[in-house]
């Protein structure tokens, strides 16, 4: 029997990114989807045959320009752990502090493109100025919006003085505010639930099968989050992942939602222990060149990365690999795309949160 | 003068026995192209000589009586049936048919059959004047058809034997008993014509003697013999009423409350052979035979009949409980039946689902009975044997090179074969695009229901709006096949020189004629139809079309511009067919895009059968249900008004 | 199930529509950037040593240094702005000023297809600036200033 | 590499509920020039916070087999094995035909490729520190 | 009296880009910055498109994706390169897949630096394309 | 007044009317994001600029049934205040819609096709209701056409609540508004990207645009049906009806073709069936 073939993407509106379905239809029903990647492949890992480790960082902080900042500090503690540099306590504060704010970036900005991805033109509009704020926090702290190259091996290259410590925590106060209004929205209104709630389900015996991570699991009820093992300061303030069962798109809305305020409480929780004062060190250098090799999790916004470095006492780090959530999560979109409606493709693709410029580096 | 009628009727008897007995296919040819064009100058000849206007009654000439010749034919048709059945083990239609028969016999013997008045065994008026010229005509160009059809079909399908000469035979008797039908005003005569119709039906279905076929054969044998039977036992009834076997008298104006029972039995008869549910499946069985059958039983014989009967009987019930009935369940077939339209992908069959429900609305016009209704019914009856019948030889031309029924194979007709598809756009526009005729019949069919009073009217409103709705879903599925374009080959495109004069022949003059007869709407309404309804229901003088005919001929002229405009856009440059939206694939000009992992294919798309919104089968089930429960309180409504 | 007609968002959606609009009216409306945030490399020719540095740790390879010819050049369409440079610079010659890099258009590829963006400065030595001004001249663009 | 012993132990992982965290293969240089290439592959598995690996050292020759009956999301990183290291990795569970990436450089982590590109990188070294080449 | 200056329509293509500048180029039409006060709109179809707005560089596999985008934009078009990627191949230029910015297959008329490139850049570079759409449309009537 | 001069005008006037219309909506919808929005002539300058740009054409038969669609999308609605039959208009208003859909199918690429077919979905949603509604504003007013419903003596909001209701319903298929906008879509981010226009360009385009401003303005005249006592109150409803619709559109997501099709279809049975049922059982 005919079905009808909708070549979706490359270039999508959907999808700031290009990834390709083959999505085979009949009436809207998706029977099959044929995936490709492989437009955004640079060939990222490979450049470390041509730039040296210590400016490595810089390009493994533009695998991905809304992880950025997770990217490059995963990079220097795969590294600091390798060279075994102690880093200055403020400064693995300060990592953690921007960590989270920029969950909340990736977070508000995931939020807007669901809403975009399903009609709702007004909530991504909002989402997104919401965002700004974070965006004004970073340009002031690290001097980019995007990509904010602070992550030194050995710490960080800014400070960020007490008092604009407490100025940020009182602006994410008041986005916090804002943001329950949206919040509200995306949990009561009844078109949001038609599109979402039910669509796309992922059984938690599922998620664990294609090794599903990040909200992903976590919306399947699976009690993933590298940040538990809190090497990373995380065992000093109170942490516990956020956790939802239901498994469908609605359930990855609402994990995402909660780990924004859950954000918001740990960026308080953390000025509150971090050291503070002026002048306090913040980087040490490393010394000589790397040698050895390490696995460094990480749990990014989009959930687990897994960086691998070796380095043979050169310049040039021998192999570099990054293991990114949506990489880990492409299984699972493809399992759940089959059996889907048309419109749900947008939904279902966006709530694994794909960052494709991850995935193929 | 009744010369004249016997020859319509007697003449393609003796073709289709001529034919019977000739191998030669060049030799076929002429004949069926110089009987059909006797045929159709024979109707158009009476048509002329009585369409004068009013009604005329005649006998046989020459002092011919029927005497027991009926109760022979009656019993030979019988036998016929028990013979096939019995080779082919079946049950229902003997039982049925002797049933029939048994009931003649009785009339016969018990001689409670009312003297004949000689004078009065034929009755033509405008409706059989209409009637004559759609089967004389239409009913010719379809037998022409065939010439080249069946030549291509036998050519297609291989495995099925080929049985022209008999198939040719049933066209020509089909025509005969037709003509037979509408001129009869004497109730056993048109029963004869009816159960002929029915038994060349069956053989036509039956066509290829597959096991498949040959079910649906029975199917409609069975149906309609219940309808037959129907027929026999109202006329068992009425023949102790005055005047009872007379149809003119009996259907002079509303029925006393002692004929509603042999009416309601009439009905029956006209519901099954009009196929309106619960007895629809007959008709849709009936799409496995060769497409000029399925022409001939769709657009000028067959299921004319039954609506042509209900028509008759309009005047008789009309008003009363029966008519109501009868009308809801023509409506509610109407509206089932378009909503099962919607998930049908076999194109002949999404036609035959049109079909009924174009006939629901016939015989919910019937059954409510005014001026303006009966006006609507015979308007639809024109509109549709006209667009359905080029329809069904489009599709069967196409089949022919396509291969295949399925409407989703369809696309891209209008590059592939460009004629063809402008005739199916012409047949398509004949059924459901504005100025054209079903159109204006169902528009003029909301005012009427307006004036309706009670839940009825607004009931009536609703399922003609829903229903209507539904039919431009399929209409504009099938449209958008056909309207698709992309770049052809050299080799696709010789496909359309194959076609043979016959068909194009036949196809072209029934698209002329939608075309003509939306333009003439006009004179149409105002000459004959007009004047039917109202001598029908002795209604005051009216207007019927309720809109300048200029607006109506200027719309057709725009809707017959724009393929000029498309054809000499096309010969324009300016357009790459490999120009295409595919999110950035690389595209071809035959269609052909790249995939996913590196591979390339051509662009398959599938229509919208509204999966998981609307179940075909529980619909058409549902609805057989329904309108059986409404036959059933139709049938006991008649008997307690007694 | 919740109310089907319910629409949390259509108190917003009036609200805003009575207030005002949040658009910074750019470019009528210049909000001035953030101290410290990462804009276009200065060069000060003055100071600069040619010691190669720069070039040599620059992620995107978008400073050439000629130590021969006491050029030093810059590619601002491929400049990250990773700040390396100005850290790595001993001499302090380089500085990230917070001003945003200018759009470049095609009319601005030079004759030989000097690509848009491209900034170079020329050392003190006077042989090399003069033949460097004879050069400039003869692809009739103005050397900068430095 | 044993086959059957090395399935063994990544089954084992499977049924005590490890997960696929990481498979990463990786060029090691040859030390000297008669050496043929070696590449080093790491599964790496996680349960909870715990992370383990499960270490073997191939050539292209070798036949690397899919740990997808075991864990289906391995296809992935199996097909960018096999794509971008050209290791015969069989028995994938979606074969994505070499179709994964489509690269300028054929097989870019091959010992060739990684060699053509530190002789690039020493070149443009010497270049940017002022030497005329 | 022509409208290309009134009605730029942008079609955003991201060639092979980390995300920074589609995020950044989105921004553009969100409440803070909010291109359509320029007639800017969104289409997403390269049909109706009159600038391409192309994010990231050039690599094996979509090349052809760009040349069909551009191919399929009715004329006048203009090409907008929106961050170091795309105006050069920036950081990437040097990697294995890294073919080049976008000029290699495209004729760029607009380049918008930056990594990521600003908001305030992008709709520069868009107001210097509606620049170049007009001149084009002047040197084709 | 002749009225084949209303339907002139109608043709004149109404693009302005449906430009206008679009100029403010898409501001009000800025607005309601807090944004500041294009100028309110924005519609007529993107007009423009199709109408001055290259059509790229993937077949030549699109174009002569866009041309269809715009004519006789204009022609419903001169026909419709010029006083023809108003069950008629209805028929003609379907046809006029499908002709978008034909040109949009005739394509035969995917993303045309698929939003062909939903706009097919979507007529066979709304077109049972706007027979209903011709109809039963007919028999609540005796009358046929425009003027006659317009000099009726009955005023016909109070006596078709159910229906007026449903027509804020269903105009939100007609307007292509959020949650309805399922086959077309102004903003980009929609699963079928242009849906059915996403092979059309520069003036094929304009000539959708166009219609669409015909179609605002039939509406708006449909609108002024129920108000027949005064025109002002008509328009000024329709304004409501209207600001309504961007409200709502601003506060929705988009709706699965599914949902589009049952709801529209039980509004249509419940509010407009138990009105026309009402006013034949009280008549």
């Amino acid at each position: 029997m005919k079905r009808t073939i909708v070549p979706f993407g490359p270039q999508h509106p959907v999808l700031a990114e290009p990834l390709v379905l083959d999505l085979v239809l009949e009436d809207e029903k998706v029977i099959d989807a044929i995936p490709t990647i492989g437009y955004i492949h640079r060939g990222l890992e490979a450049m470390v045959d041509r730039v040296e480790y210590t400016e490595m960082g810089f390009v493994v902080e533009r695998i991905c320009g809304i992880c950025s900042f997770m990217h490059g500090m995963g990079y220097c503690l795969a590294l600091e752990s390798i060279m075994s540099v102690e880093v200055p306590d403020r400064a693995r504060w300060l990592r953690i502090i921007w960590a989270e704010i920029s969950r909340i970036q990736s977070h508000l900005l995931w939020l807007g493109l669901g809403a975009d991805a399903f009609g709702f033109e007004n909530l991504f509009m909002h989402c997104w100025r919401m965002r700004e704020e974070i965006l004004d926090i970073f340009e002031k702290t690290t001097g980019g919006r995007i990509i904010h190259s602070v992550n030194r091996i050995g710490g960080v290259k800014r400070d960020i003085s007490d008092s604009e410590l407490i100025a940020i925590v009182a602006r994410l106060d008041g986005l916090g505010k804002a943001f329950e209004a949206t919040a509200r929205v995306f949990a009561n209104d009844p078109s949001i639930r038609h599109r979402m709630s039910g669509v796309g389900v992922l059984s938690m015996a599922d998620a664990r099968a294609v090794d599903a991570v990040g909200p992903m699991a976590r919306a399947s009820g699976v009690r993933m989050d590298t940040r538990l093992a809190g090497q990373n300061l995380y065992d000093q303030i109170e942490f516990e992942p956020v956790l939802e069962t239901a498994g469908d798109c609605l359930a990855r809305v609402v994990v995402r939602m909660r780990e924004v305020r859950q954000s918001i409480d740990l960026i308080h929780q953390m000025v509150d222990k971090m050291p503070k004062g002026e002048g306090l060190p913040l980087e040490n250098k490393p010394r000589g060149n790397p040698s050895g090799e390490t696995f460094t999790r990480l749990e990014q916004p989009r959930g687990e990365v897994v960086y691998y470095v070796k380095a043979n006492g050169t310049k040039y780090l021998e192999r570099f690999r990054a293991r990114t959530p949506t990489f880990a999560n492409i299984p699972a979109m493809i399992k759940l795309v089959k059996g889907c409606d048309l419109a749900d493709v947008p939904n279902i693709i966006l709530t694994i949160d794909p960052c494709i410029s991850c995935t193929e580096r | 003068m009744s010369s004249l009628i016997v020859f319509l009727v007697a003449f393609p008897l003796v073709v289709g026995g001529l034919l019977l007995g000739i191998r030669n296919s060049k030799l076929r040819n002429v004949i069926v192209v110089l009987a059909g064009l006797v045929v159709a100058g024979a109707s158009i000849v009476t048509a002329v000589t009585f369409g004068n206007g009013d009604a005329v009654f005649f006998g046989l000439p020459n002092g011919l009586t029927l005497g027991r010749s009926l109760l022979v034919l009656e019993i030979a048709i019988a036998v016929f049936v028990v013979a096939v059945s019995i080779q082919h083990r079946r049950i229902l239609a003997p039982v049925l048919v002797l049933g029939q028969v048994a009931v003649s016999v009785y009339l016969e013997l018990s001689g409670k059959m009312p003297e004949l008045e000689p004078g009065r065994l034929f009755w033509f008026d405008r409706l059989s004047m209409i009637m004559v010229l759609i089967i004389g005509i239409i009913g010719t160009l379809i037998c022409i058809h065939s010439l080249g059809y069946m030549r291509d079909y036998h050519r297609s399908s291989p495995l099925i034997k080929g049985r022209r000469t008999v198939f040719f035979c049933l066209l020509f008797v089909f025509l005969g008993s037709m003509f037979g039908l509408v001129v009869s005003n004497y109730l056993p005569l048109m029963l004869i014509f009816w159960e002929v119709t029915t038994l060349c039906s069956f053989l036509l279905i039956g066509y290829t003697r597959t096991k498949e076929t040959i079910g649906y054969a029975f199917d409609a044998l069975n149906m309609n013999m219940l309808g037959g039977l129907g027929f026999s036992v109202a006329i068992l009834m009425l023949a102790g009423q005055p005047d009872g076997l007379d149809l003119a008298k009996l259907t002079a104006g509303p029925a006393t409350a002692a004929l509603l029972p042999a009416l309601a039995l009439l009905c029956l008869a006209g519901l099954t052979k009009a196929a309106q549910m619960p007895f629809s499946r007959w008709l849709l069985g009936a799409m496995y035979a060769p497409s000029p059958t399925s022409a001939l039983l769709h657009s000028s014989t067959m299921v004319k009949a039954g609506v042509f009967l209900l028509l008759r009987l309009s005047p008789a019930i009309a008003g009363s409980s029966l008519g109501t009935l009868v009308a809801f369940v023509g409506m509610l077939t109407f509206l089932f039946v378009s909503l099962v339209g919607v998930t049908e992908q076999n194109t002949k069959k999404v036609l035959a689902y049109s079909t009924i429900g174009s006939l629901g609305l016939i015989v919910g016009c019937a059954g409510l009975g005014s001026p303006e209704l009966i006006w609507v019914g015979v308007m639809i009856i024109i509109f549709h044997a006209l667009a359905k019948g080029l329809l069904f030889l489009v599709v069967g031309t196409i089949e022919n090179r396509l291969y295949s029924k399925d409407m989703e194979n369809f696309d891209t007709l209008l590059s592939r074969l460009p004629l063809v598809s402008a005739l199916a756009l012409t047949g398509i526009a004949g059924m459901f695009i504005a100025p054209f005729g079903v159109v204006v019949a169902k528009w003029t069919a909301i005012r009427a229901f307006l004036e309706i009073p009670g839940w009825q009217g607004a009931a009536l409103l609703v399922i003609m709006a829903f229903g209507t709705s539904l039919t431009l879903f399929y209409w504009g599925k099938l449209l958008i096949k056909v309207l698709s374009m992309r770049s052809v080959s050299e080799y696709e495109r010789s496909v359309e020189k194959r076609i043979s004069r016959f068909e194009w022949l036949a196809e072209i003059s029934l698209a002329s004629g939608v075309i003509g007869v939306a333009a003439f709407l006009g004179v149409i309404s105002e000459q004959v139809v007009g004047p039917y309804a109202l001598a029908t229901f002795k209604g005051t003088s009216q207007s019927f079309l309720h809109i300048e005919p200029v607006i109506l001929a200027t719309m057709i002229a725009a809707l017959l511009f724009l393929p000029a405009l498309a054809l000499w856009a096309s010969r324009h440059e300016g357009y790459n067919t490999a120009d295409f939206y595919a999110a950035g694939r690389p595209v071809t000009s035959g269609g052909v895009m790249g995939m996913a992992l590196g591979a390339t294919q051509t662009v398959t798309l599938r229509n919208y059968y509204l999966d998981g919104v609307v179940n075909g089968k529980l619909v058409f089930r549902v609805g057989t249900i329904a309108c059986g429960v409404l036959l059933v309180t139709l049938i006991a409504v008649g008997m307690v008004a007694r | 199930m919740s109310n089907p007609f319910r629409l949390p968002m259509a108190p917003r959606a009036i609200r805003n529509l009575f207030s005002k609009p949040a658009t910074r009216r750019y470019p009528y409306e210049i909000r001035p950037r953030f101290d410290g945030a990462r804009g276009t490399i200065k060069f000060d020719v003055d100071t600069c040593n040619y010691c190669t540095l720069c070039a040599k740790r620059c992620p995107a390879a978008a400073i050439t240094v000629s130590r021969e010819d006491r050029t030093w050049a810059i590619e601002h369409l491929t400049c990250i702005g990773c700040n390396v440079c100005v850290e790595v610079c001993a001499k302090k010659s380089l500085a990230m000023s917070t001003e945003a890099k200018h759009v470049h258009t095609h009319a601005e590829v030079g004759p030989q297809g000097q690509r848009p963006g491209h900034e170079e400065w020329h050392g003190a030595d006077p042989a090399i600036a003069a033949a460097a001004a004879k050069a400039a001249a003869e692809l009739s663009i103005d050397a900068p200033s430095s | 590499m044993d086959r059957q012993g090395f399935l063994a132990r990544v089954g084992e992982y499977h049924t005590n509920g490890w997960r696929l965290a990481i498979i990463n293969a990786t060029t090691v240089p040859p030390v000297d020039a008669a050496e043929p290439g070696i590449f080093e592959i790491s599964w790496g598995f996680a349960k909870d916070l715990e992370f383990e690996t499960i270490r073997e050292q191939v050539t292209t020759a070798d036949e690397v087999p899919s740990v997808s009956d075991f864990f289906g999301a391995a296809f992935l990183y199996e097909n960018e094995m096999r794509e971008l290291f050209g290791l015969n990795v069989t028995g994938i569970g979606l074969d994505l035909g070499g179709q994964l990436y489509k690269t300028s450089v054929k097989i870019p982590f091959s010992h060739a490729a990684v060699k053509a590109r530190l002789a690039a990188t020493a070149a443009a070294t010497a270049a940017a520190s002022g030497k005329k080449a | 009296m022509s409208f290309f200056s009134k009605s730029p329509w942008i079609l955003h293509y991201d060639a092979s880009s980390c995300n920074g500048c589609d995020i950044e180029v989105l921004a553009c039409l969100t409440p803070l910055y909010d291109l359509e006060r320029f007639g800017v709109v969104n289409t997403g179809n390269p049909k109706h498109a009159d600038i391409l707005l192309i994010t990231g560089s050039v690599n094996e596999r979509n090349i052809d994706i760009i040349r069909n985008l551009y191919r399929q934009m009715p004329d006048p078009k203009v090409v907008v390169a929106v961050g170091a990627c795309a105006c050069s191949g920036g950081i990437f230029a040097r990697a294995y897949n890294i073919q080049g910015g976008i000029d290699k297959v495209l004729p760029v008329d607009v380049y918008v630096p930056g990594c990521a490139a600003r908001p305030e850049s992008i709709i520069d570079g868009v107001v210097q394309g509606i620049g170049a759409l007009e001149q084009k449309r002047r040197k084709s009537a | 007044m002749n009225p084949i001069v209303f339907g002139v005008l109608f043709i004149l006037i109404a693009p302005i009317f449906g430009g206008l219309l679009a100029g403010v909506d898409r501001i009000v919808s800025a607005r309601m994001q807090s944004r500041v929005g294009p100028p309110l002539l924005q519609p007529f300058y993107d007009l423009g600029k199709l109408l001055q740009k290259e059509a790229r054409q993937v077949n030549p038969i699109a174009e002569p049934l866009l041309l269809g669609h715009l004519g006789f999308m204009a022609a419903t609605g001169a026909m419709l205040v010029g006083g023809t039959d108003l069950i008629f208009v209805a028929f003609v208003f379907a046809l006029a819609a499908l002709f978008l859909v034909l040109a949009a199918g005739s394509v035969n690429s995917p993303y045309s096709f698929a939003g062909a077919e939903r706009e097919l979905i979507v007529l066979l949603a709304s077109e049972p209701f706007f027979i209903l509604m011709l109809a039963a504003i007919c028999k609540v007013t005796d009358a046929s056409s425009y003027q006659g419903v317009l000099s009726s003596a009955v005023m016909v909001a109070p006596k078709l609540p159910g229906i007026l209701l449903a027509f804020t319903f269903v105009a939100t298929i007609k307007l292509r508004k959020s949650p309805f906008d399922i086959s077309t879509s102004h903003h980009a981010h929609q699963e079928l990207v242009s849906g059915l226009t996403s092979d059309m360009s520069g003036r094929l385009l304009a000539y959708v645009e166009l219609a669409h401003w015909y179609e605002s303005a039939i509406l708006a005249a449909l609108v002024v049906l129920f108000f027949n006592w005064s025109v002002p109150l008509g328009l000024l409803a329709f304004a409501v009806v209207y600001g309504l619709e961007v409200l709502v559109d601003n506060s929705t997501s988009r709706a699965k073709w599914q949902l589009v099709l049952r709801s529209t279809w039980v509004v249509t049975l419940l509010l407009v069936g138990g009105n026309v049922l009402a006013l034949f059982l009280i008549k």
